[in-house]
């Protein structure tokens, strides 16, 4: 790459700190030209900056790189996305990346059930957590707050044999609700709470490290969140921000992703220590958009059931 | 003083403050200017009203989440203040009144949550008050596993959030305790009343309006809230106003700024309901103190004064020792959930923590923000707070910006950060150059959220200046801008000083503000310690936590020690 | 007294505070002459003070003129502030900066007119001098007494050289015996520096003990401005009077023409001759009687009463009721040996007196000294 | 001055503060009868507020012992709180309750002691009319003159009946004029109710005015208890010959025995005959000269020089130095209508003095009053 692409790039990535900055590094070593200035933090509060630089009519960032589609889908609607129309997606699954080519998955993060090593039932259904067993010890992650929860609702209520009753029986059976993924993981690694709804790597780090917790895919499959990437439209430098996203899905960044400790989106790339063949987990389809079009009534329908 | 003076006083405060009266129109442009951020957001809202679009305005205040939210709000706003009260008013009353030993150390620590980051506290009490409760579990006196942690409430809001204002009564009740001169209370004794009576008759009606204030602050600050309800709300399924601004934040469109707006400006309206019942209650109660400059009243305890340290020193170690154990021992458990024995502890996390880069970084630029911070504002604060207290048009403008400098910091700090971005993100008129992405633009929100802090001790000692101090100088040559910086600053500097110190331990810790508004490199504390925790690694957070309450600590031991032949006044827990 | 332009006159000054009743300052004429010591004199609330702070620049005028060594300062349509009067101003609670040391005091007007390092610390040590507190330079107000922190603000008035010196009540704060010391330096002060000096006080003792005229307001309007003998000998009004000196004001009747300054009348049933204007019109009028001018006689025309005495050490002051006008009481002093008790009977006779020349009012009859 | 048990009995009493060098009090005895009205008089810092603190119950004895009424209340091992002893007391600086009314703070005593309601109105009532405020019942501290405070305090300490009254400088914030009228309220209202009063001031005028006899206090120790008369005539230390009253204390020698309570001593090279103790040995000695003591006079034996002369409103009061003494002041009052001016020779003549029985000191001498 002798004369690739040059200049700066602006990335907003809720990737973890070490994550994006690896990710960051490899890129900058296959394209030396660019200059990588990245912004790392949650995607409501990404969001939110990048709202409020859209409104203050300058957004600052070229490249997006966050945890859930539907959020991606959102921008689309609003014609914020640059469509990279011939993206290298050879070998991917349809569905994680958008037809028109605005986002890109680069991974999955999978949401399933954690429990801890403590607990007298070991799940291995989603109808687990209604038991008697599960009872006032269920904690879930608020799709109010959290993306990759309000992914998972769409998700489960698509179901046929979950749907919505089946949150109607997990509020009956005492569960409740958290902020994100980190307190799920702290309340059930404490044995504050003995389940928890939650992605996949946290436990599953934790569990390597010897937490008394321990991660299961329910046999109902798991619903997933793509950390896709896009480009904005507003982008200073479109190259650069292509190239980033071909190395991201190229065969080399998602080894790196599985490196990370993530399921990588390409099928074929080996999956990290601790995580079953990508062949063994079965994803509950969804539609981005259409999930997009209910977040309102999903959101309500949760805040009804389980407040907050 | 005698008569003679009291009569001259009064009238005279009135008169010829400032021959220029564009002095005080100045400064209270560069308040406004302060204020932007905050002023952009109610512009959000006026803005579409004023050209007839109320959608955003009808969708919040249609919608029952709204009024649900507003209702817990309140409640638990209150609710905080009675415990922040039931904690603040004794230990005032014995830090302030009585012949107590180890004031300062009991001060000191009571002080502490205030200067401790919100969610920190409520971590602490979660992980303290949970079934893996490092604490209770070896003692058997832990929740059983599974079963709910009774913090994930109402109550458990109420109370950590009480326990972190109790300060802010404390404090402000403290003070006004320093002011009731020692011969009120000794006429009462010698008018036969005993100790119970004398506090209940005399004390607390004349320090009456100092609770006022103190009760306000912390009404205020427990409704502008965000750590303790997002921790422990949101999983007990209680929405207050903060977390239903973020929950909108969190979602999609365009259509949310104007509505975060509405909300913040509700949580202003309320603010302004709390500050005005405290100005109400204040201006019923004459408690203008006449006649002499009599030392501050010390009660003697007698022999309830051991009984009453062992108790005092108990419940701080219950509200200030246990959480922060329970947070150390976190920080050093190898794996978070283990329990914390010989073979699991670690000081590892320390190590990861202390070598991560940001954190260093984070550290200088946190005291470099919060620092600066407080030095301009202390600069600020100064010719503003004069000039509030200067008389006519231009004192009158100046003091409605004075009720304008609470709104930010009545908001949650997100909603005063997407105001920043709103103003700073383009480049500066004339300037050129933006603040977005420096560390200038978080300088800036500093600036604005806590302006309140550091103008209203300055405030209270520029009412308190003998006009005659300024005439003096008149009469000797000195025009307006030279008697601000040689006799003015000077005089009112201590209560200046003292405010800068409460911002400076304040914005050390500050997460919700700049949780937005940082950028590669220019990380804050709090920004790192969120960033460990939501990824998934409580134990380095927990170190990293305990490595900032040790700098802090250090830090307020540092300015006490520094302090020490300053005047009374500055270093808040002094006596 | 010189008779070249004055100093400072006021001018028909009046002050009207906005939502009070009545002015606090109506009308007021004084002219001052250089090196003149003039008190200010009267009870709380007559308008002193405003009337100090009209000429120090800090209040308005309503209506008049204030001038300055020929230069109008105020006026209708002029208002010179303070800061560029060159006045030189004495608080009564001192005023000094508690932040700065006594040097830095009384540096202060000279770093503002920007007067160079070297003359400037060569004024100030000259300064504190003449107020007799060299070697005080680096102290701080705190570490002062009452009386040292008034010469300090003294110095700090005295080193701007200003041509007139305004003191409002400087003495107020001080104690009985601190009181008397300063009196003398404020004193010694001006014959010293020979600055033309206006002193606010309420207290008589301190202005006949000071001035060289003092000017008596009463509700804002100027009573009398006269030589301090004149003041006590001679009170224009029945208010100064009882305000200037102790004694009594009583009603009399005037049974002669005037004569040599002198003229005869009756008091409670006995005749005196007592001092009047020139042309004291026969008839009903008010009559100054002074301590002094009241003596215990055996063959007294005057039967009186003991009501009080009070022993002041060196005399006793009695206060005794005339049988011929009860209610009415006369202040006279007796020597410190003798014994009176209240309810003694008393003969006096009078020796001296003065016909008020305001007219008698309609007032009960009361003593003359609150 | 009764012989029946003392109402207060001052006993060896001593106090000294932690950290200060000298004790405040120091080996204090004053017995006090029934319905005296003791002075307790010093300069500032002496002890006096120490001491009524101490008699309050408000500080703790370092020694001695204090009784009330033969109760006593404070001594080795004895300490009855303040609350518990029923003695009143009056501040400097009033210490009214701002939030209360007028009738608040007067029945506050009341209400605590469970005074039951009707009884209460009544009492507070009676108590207000004693110091003339009835109709003030519901105003505020704050809309009161300073006069009328002091008066409700007065008010607040009288509606318990105390058997013993503390006041403690009551009058030092009022100015004047209200000054004098208070005096004569304070004697009133000791009059009218026969209490027993101890009562704090400096200033030795006032505490002439009113107190059957005052303590001198000097550095927490008891200079001389007396009468006022005996006080002023005959001081029993340089410090008190200085601090009451006006005049000189100057070297003299006395130069015969004493008889009949006189004594002759040489002044400034001439003669005079002075009063003394019995049995004042000859020698070197202090005499103390009034300024009634002093008399200009064409023969007078002291020739002198005017340094000061201050019209006082009826009297002159003049500063001489003996040309014999150069340094030393007398102070002497003339008429009122002399004209005296400094620099003027005047002849003095010795009418009286005292000698001061305490010995002369190796001071340098300076004129007594500051
Ligand atoms: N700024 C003001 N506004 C309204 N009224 C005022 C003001 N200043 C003074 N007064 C009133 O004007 C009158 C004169 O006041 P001033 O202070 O001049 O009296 P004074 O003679 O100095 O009295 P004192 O001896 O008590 O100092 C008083 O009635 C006072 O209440
Ligand atoms: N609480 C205290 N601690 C230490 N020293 C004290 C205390 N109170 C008084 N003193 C000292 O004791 C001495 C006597 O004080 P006290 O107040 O009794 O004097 P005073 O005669 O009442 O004077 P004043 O006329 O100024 O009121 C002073 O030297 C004073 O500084
Ligand atoms: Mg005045
Ligand atoms: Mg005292």
């Amino acid at each position: 790459a002798t004369d690739g692409p040059a200049g700066k790039l602006v990335l907003y990535t809720s990737q973890l700190e070490a994550d994006a900055k690896q990710t960051v590094d490899a890129f900058k070593a296959k394209n030396p030209g660019v200059e990588v200035e990245w912004v790392r933090s949650g995607t409501t509060e990404l969001m939110n900056k990048l709202r409020a630089e859209i409104a203050a009519g300058s957004p600052q960032a070229d490249l997006l790189l966050i945890a859930d589609a539907v959020t991606m889908e959102s921008l689309k609607a609003e014609k914020r996305l640059l469509a990279y129309k011939d993206a290298p997606v050879q070998g991917y699954r349809p569905g994680t990346h958008d037809p028109d080519g605005t986002w890109f998955a680069t991974k999955l993060i999978t949401t399933g059930i954690a429990y801890n090593t403590a607990a007298p039932m070991k799940p291995s259904s989603w109808l687990d957590l209604l038991k008697p067993e599960a009872k006032g010890t269920t904690v879930m992650p608020s799709p109010l707050y959290s993306g990759a929860a309000a992914i998972h609702m769409a998700a489960v209520k698509e179901q046929p044999d979950l749907g919505m009753a089946f949150y109607e029986k997990l509020q009956a059976n005492g569960t409740t609700a958290a902020k994100g993924n980190g307190g799920i993981l702290k309340s059930v690694a404490s044995g504050e709470k003995l389940y928890g709804v939650i992605v996949d790597y946290l436990p599953i780090r934790e569990q390597a490290k010897g937490a008394p917790v321990a991660f299961v895919f329910p046999k109902e499959g798991v619903s997933a969140v793509t950390e896709p990437v896009a480009i904005l439209n507003t982008s200073k430098n479109p190259d650069a921000a292509k190239a980033f996203i071909a190395f991201l899905l190229s065969k080399e960044g998602q080894e790196l992703a599985s490196r990370q400790g993530f399921l990588p989106a390409l099928p074929g790339v080996a999956p990290p220590a601790g995580f079953p063949d990508t062949s063994f987990i079965s994803l509950m389809p969804y539609d981005p958009a259409k999930a997009l079009k209910d977040d309102e009534a999903n959101k309500k329908d949760f805040a009804d059931l389980f407040g907050g | 003083m005698s008569l003679a003076t009291l009569n001259d006083r009064r009238p005279f405060r009135a008169a010829g403050r400032f021959s220029v009266s564009g002095a005080p129109l100045l400064f209270a442009l560069a308040g406004l200017i302060v204020l932007l951020p905050i002023l952009r957001l109610v512009w959000e809202v006026a803005g579409p009203m004023a050209g007839g679009d109320l959608t955003a305005l009808t969708r919040v205040l249609t919608s029952k989440m709204t009024w649900r939210a507003t209702g817990n709000s309140v409640a638990i706003a209150a609710g905080a203040t009675v415990v922040a009260a039931a904690l603040g008013v004794p230990f005032a009353l014995l830090c302030g009144l009585t012949d107590l030993r180890g004031k300062t150390a009991l001060a000191f620590c009571l002080i502490l949550p205030l200067m401790i980051p919100a969610q920190i506290v409520a971590l602490s009490w979660i992980h303290l008050a949970g079934s893996g409760s490092p604490l209770l579990k070896p003692l058997g006196l832990a929740p059983a596993p599974g079963t709910p942690n009774p913090v994930y409430s109402s109550a458990g809001m109420i109370l950590v959030m009480g326990i972190e204002h109790a300060p802010l009564v404390f404090l402000a009740l403290r003070a006004a305790l320093r002011a009731v001169p020692r011969d009120l209370v000794e006429a009462a004794q010698a008018a036969g009343a005993r100790r119970g009576r004398v506090l209940r008759t005399i004390v607390l009606p004349l320090s009456l309006p100092g609770l006022a204030a103190g009760l306000a602050l912390s009404f205020v600050a427990a409704l502008g809230n965000f750590g303790v309800p997002a921790l422990l709300g949101i999983p007990a399924g209680i929405p207050v106003l903060p977390t239903l601004i973020y929950r909108r934040l969190a979602g999609f469109g365009p259509s949310v700024l104007p509505e975060v707006a509405v909300l913040a400006v509700l949580i202003g309206a309320i603010a302004c309901v709390g500050i005005a019942a405290q100005m109400a209650l204040q201006a019923r109660v004459d408690a203008r103190v006449i006649g002499g400059s009599a030392p501050a009243a010390v009660l003697r305890l007698g022999r309830a004064r051991r009984p009453l340290e062992i108790l005092c020193w108990t419940v701080v170690a219950l509200i200030l020792a246990a959480p922060l154990a329970a947070l150390a021992s976190t920080s050093l458990i190898r794996v978070y959930g283990l329990p914390l024995g010989p073979e699991t502890a670690t000081l590892a996390h320390y190590a990861t923590v202390l070598g991560l880069d940001q954190v260093g970084r984070a550290f200088t630029n946190s005291f470099v923000l919060s620092g600066v911070a407080a030095l301009l504002l202390v600069l600020l604060a100064i010719p503003l707070a004069h000039a509030m207290a200067g008389p006519g048009k231009g004192g009158r403008l100046v003091r409605a910006v004075g009720v304008l400098i609470e709104l930010p910091h009545a908001v949650p700090g997100v909603v005063l950060a997407i105001g920043c971005i709103l103003v700073f993100l383009k480049p500066l008129p004339l300037l050129g150059v933006s603040l977005y992405g420096t560390l200038g633009i978080i300088l800036a929100a500093y600036l604005a959220r806590f302006l309140s802090l550091a103008l209203r001790p300055a405030q209270a000692a520029c009412a308190a200046l003998d006009p005659a101090m300024e005439e003096a100088a008149r009469a000797c040559g000195a025009g307006p801008l030279r008697r601000l910086r040689t006799i003015v600053a000077p005089l009112v500097a201590p209560a200046a000083a003292a405010g800068g110190v409460l911002v400076f331990l304040t914005a050390f810790n500050e997460l919700t503000v700049s949780i937005l508004l940082w950028s590669q490199g220019r990380e804050t504390l709090g920004v790192v310690v969120y960033a460990l925790e939501e990824g998934g690694s409580p134990t380095l957070a927990a170190a990293l936590s305990v490595v900032t309450i040790a700098v802090v600590v250090t830090v307020l031991l540092a300015v006490g020690w520094l302090g020490r032949r300053l005047p009374a006044g500055i270093i808040p827990w002094r006596g | 007294m010189t008779t070249q332009t004055p100093a400072l006159l006021i001018d028909d000054a009046s002050r009207h505070y906005a939502g009070t009743p009545a002015p606090a300052v109506d009308g007021v004429t004084i002219d001052v002459a250089a090196g003149e010591f003039l008190a200010l004199l009267g009870p709380s609330g007559c308008g002193k003070s405003t009337l100090l702070r009209m000429v120090a620049g800090f209040e308005r005028l309503d209506g008049g003129r204030i001038t300055v060594g020929g230069r109008t300062l105020s006026g209708p349509a002029t208002h010179v502030p303070p800061e560029e009067r060159r006045i030189g101003l004495v608080f009564q609670s001192y005023a000094l900066w508690p932040h700065m040391t006594v040097a830095g005091n009384v540096a202060y007007p000279l770093e503002t007119a920007r007067v160079p390092r070297a003359e400037r610390e060569q004024r100030v040590r000259a300064a504190l001098d003449t107020v007799g507190l060299s070697g005080f330079d680096a102290r701080h107000p705190a570490e002062l007494s009452g009386g040292q922190r008034q010469r300090v603000a003294l110095a700090r008035c005295l080193v701007m050289s200003p041509e007139l010196v305004l003191l409002d009540e400087p003495l107020a704060n001080l104690d009985v015996h601190l009181r008397a010391a300063m009196e003398e330096e404020f004193a010694d002060f001006h014959t010293k520096t020979g600055a033309t000096m206006v002193y606010v006080t309420h207290d008589q003792a301190e202005a006949m003990a000071l001035a060289t005229r003092i000017a008596v307001l009463d509700h804002g309007r100027l009573a009398q401005v006269a030589a301090p003998r004149t003041l006590y000998r001679e009170p224009a009004t029945r208010m100064v009077a009882g305000f200037v000196g102790q004694g009594a004001v009583v009603d009399g009747v005037v049974t002669g023409p005037a004569a040599d300054g002198r003229v005869r009348v009756r008091l409670f049933g006995a005749e005196a001759l007592v001092r009047c204007r020139t042309g004291q019109p026969e008839g009903q009028a008010l009559v100054c009687l002074r301590p002094e001018d009241l003596e215990p006689a055996p063959d007294g025309p005057i039967a009186a009463t003991v009501v009080r005495a009070a022993y002041k050490g060196g005399f006793v002051l009695v206060e005794a009721e005339p049988q011929a006008a009860p209610g009415v009481r006369l202040l006279l002093r007796v020597s410190g040996d003798a014994q009176v008790a209240p309810g003694e009977a008393l003969r006096l006779a009078v020796r001296d007196g003065w016909v008020v020349p305001e007219g008698p009012s309609q007032e009960r009859l009361t003593p003359a000294r609150e």
